[in-house]
């Protein structure tokens, strides 16, 4: 990849043969692009029959890292020695060559969500008389976390329970205009009388 | 594994010396014998070294000459108590038969089919298939192989941990209504109230509007663009607030403007 | 490391955000640097947000050949797609890194193998008659865990014998696109050969 190498010689004047500085440069290319793991300088060396200086090494490995300069990956230096690298920069390109499955909500946040979606604003209080089981706190800050539900004041009750509703963020990632564009609960009541004819 | 038995190769080497051929009565050691017989994949692969040691025609088989040199190696092995694989003895008794076949004169006519063929094609044609296997397994074998003669690249890529947030559908959203819809009436004494959600919509959107806590006009509530509808919404919206005492609405005079603002305790807890 | 790129523009032209070639050059690089197995032409296309036209593609694809010609490493197209592999002739340097080689197969093995290859699909049945002795499974194991032939169905005899195939893991590993690409088997006539000269 560049003509620089041929020019190099190694430090070690005695060597019976004298290293082919670019021959040598594609070894260590080759060596390095098929381990992930560093590679040391003193393993660098071992892939040469004729006992080499650190610099001579250390020079051929700084062409290599210009070599890869505008590549995809790149030559570095980390505490165990040289290794090549994707750029962190292609990582979100190369991810989609194995999607993997987005996690799910368990149902006890999504019963949480549609409640403060169809019923805002709810207290806690509100959200466990209607699941009739008592709404862990960590449910609630998963939905805040995410941006899709936030507190809008508080009930003039004793304890002056906290009110939860929706936000846009939550419409703007369900693709939805307005909270109205949601199934309507007609509908779904008439899924539940279907479901009362069915049992009488 | 071992090499491939060639015709120029020695059978088999005994202390360092190549042994060309089986002494007839030489003790062998049996080691060396056993070295033999794995040489071999099989009975083929013994007849084509035959063969070819003996410069044979495999399209003109003496049968006889063939024979004979196969029983001596099948009788030396037994000799040693060799471990013979069945095949080598089927293999005997197939070429004696040939032999046999050979030998009988050819019934004129009387069995068009198989009369006419030579007994011996059945074997060239296995011996030549085997021996055409033989050398593409040689070849093959040549070919490099990832991993034992080229090396295959990868470089290392660094994940980092994005936190992936799980997705959720509109669908999604109804299924677990509809869950709760069938645990309520389950539990017959929980009253699942419907109600028009543009209601609730409308009640969020005014709390956020008092957020400041300051007194907001009560006109100023509305959005006059959205419509007779809408503006109903919201007039029962405001009503629905205040009948939960979210809001608090006062009027100084009659006729007068009307103002609305949040709670005190609900502005306080932002 | 080329300049080609930028000259290169995809086929679709209605694409509304063009594809920068160089950039997508590096994408498909790094994709090919990280990747042991090959990539297709379909994989390597979802790389690109940008529906893509295969010509495109596969320029790049040549380019990044171009590339690597005086590299430790080559590019290249086998049976499953693309992929990166390190020169041949830097095998002797790299065992230095790794002493342990993989076992060498049995000319059992191989002569299953080439059975197999040549004479697909064929069953364990085929095999011992073409050897002229018994298959041990071990033989079909060793391959099958190799990834090199798998089961492609059965014959409809009693007994309903397995039928083995070779895979495209088996082309790839032996760098190689097609079963055409294996050595032909007219030239391993090798008795018949010797008899004619013998003959005349």
């Amino acid at each position: 990849m560049s003509e620089q190498a041929e020019t190099l010689s190694p430090q070690n004047e005695e060597a019976a043969v004298p290293v082919d500085a670019a021959q040598f440069k594609q070894v260590l290319e080759a060596a390095l692009l098929t381990t992930q793991e560093p590679l040391s300088l003193a393993e660098l060396k071992k892939l040469s029959d004729t006992p080499l200086d650190n610099k001579f090494v250390e020079e051929l490995l700084e062409q290599l890292v210009q070599d890869y300069a505008d590549s995809g990956v790149e030559l570095g230096r980390v505490a165990n020695g040289w290794r090549f690298r994707a750029r962190p920069e292609m990582q979100v390109w190369l991810d989609r060559l194995n999607p993997q499955k987005p996690p799910r909500y368990s149902r006890a946040v999504m019963e949480t969500l549609a409640i403060i979606a169809y019923r805002q604003p709810v207290t806690r209080g509100d959200i466990e008389e209607i699941r009739g089981v008592v709404v862990s706190s960590q449910i609630l800050k998963t939905l805040e976390a995410r941006g899709w539900i936030d507190v809008v004041g508080t009930r003039d009750v004793p304890g002056k329970p906290s009110l939860f509703a929706t936000t846009k963020q939550m419409l703007d990632d369900l693709n939805l205009r307005s909270l109205q564009e949601l199934p309507s609960l007609e509908e779904m009541s008439g899924l539940l009388e279907q479901d009362e004819q069915a049992a009488s | 594994m071992t090499e491939t038995a060639q015709p120029a190769n020695p059978v088999a080497h005994i202390h360092g010396e190549p042994l060309l051929e089986m002494p007839q009565d030489l003790y062998i050691p049996p080691d060396a014998l056993e070295v033999v017989l794995e040489t071999f994949q099989g009975p083929l692969d013994l007849l084509l070294y035959l063969i070819r040691k003996h410069n044979l025609d495999v399209l003109d088989i003496p049968m006889a000459q063939l024979t004979q040199q196969y029983m001596s190696y099948i009788d030396m092995m037994q000799r040693h108590r060799l471990e013979l694989a069945a095949e080598y003895l089927l293999m005997a008794a197939v070429l004696i038969e040939i032999k046999s076949r050979m030998l009988l004169p050819r019934p004129p006519k009387a069995n068009e089919e198989e009369g006419g063929e030579d007994p011996r094609a059945e074997l060239m044609r296995r011996l030549l298939e085997y021996e055409q296997m033989k050398l593409a397994a040689q070849k093959l074998n040549e070919l490099p192989q990832a991993g034992r003669d080229f090396e295959l690249v990868q470089v290392l890529i660094e994940r980092t941990v994005v936190e992936r947030l799980p997705n959720v559908a509109v669908e999604d959203l109804r299924q677990a209504w509809l869950a709760i819809l069938a645990r309520a009436k389950q539990n017959a004494h929980h009253k699942v109230r419907r109600e028009e959600l543009s209601v609730r919509e409308r009640m969020t959107h005014i709390l956020r509007t008092l957020r400041h806590g300051e007194f907001e006009a009560f006109e100023n509530l509305f959005d006059a663009n959205g419509g007779i509808p809408q503006l109903v919404v919201s007039f029962i919206a405001i009503l629905e607030l205040a009948k939960e005492t979210l809001v608090e609405i006062t009027q100084s005079e009659t006729l007068g403007n009307i103002y609305v603002r949040a709670s005190r305790n609900l502005v306080a807890a932002e």
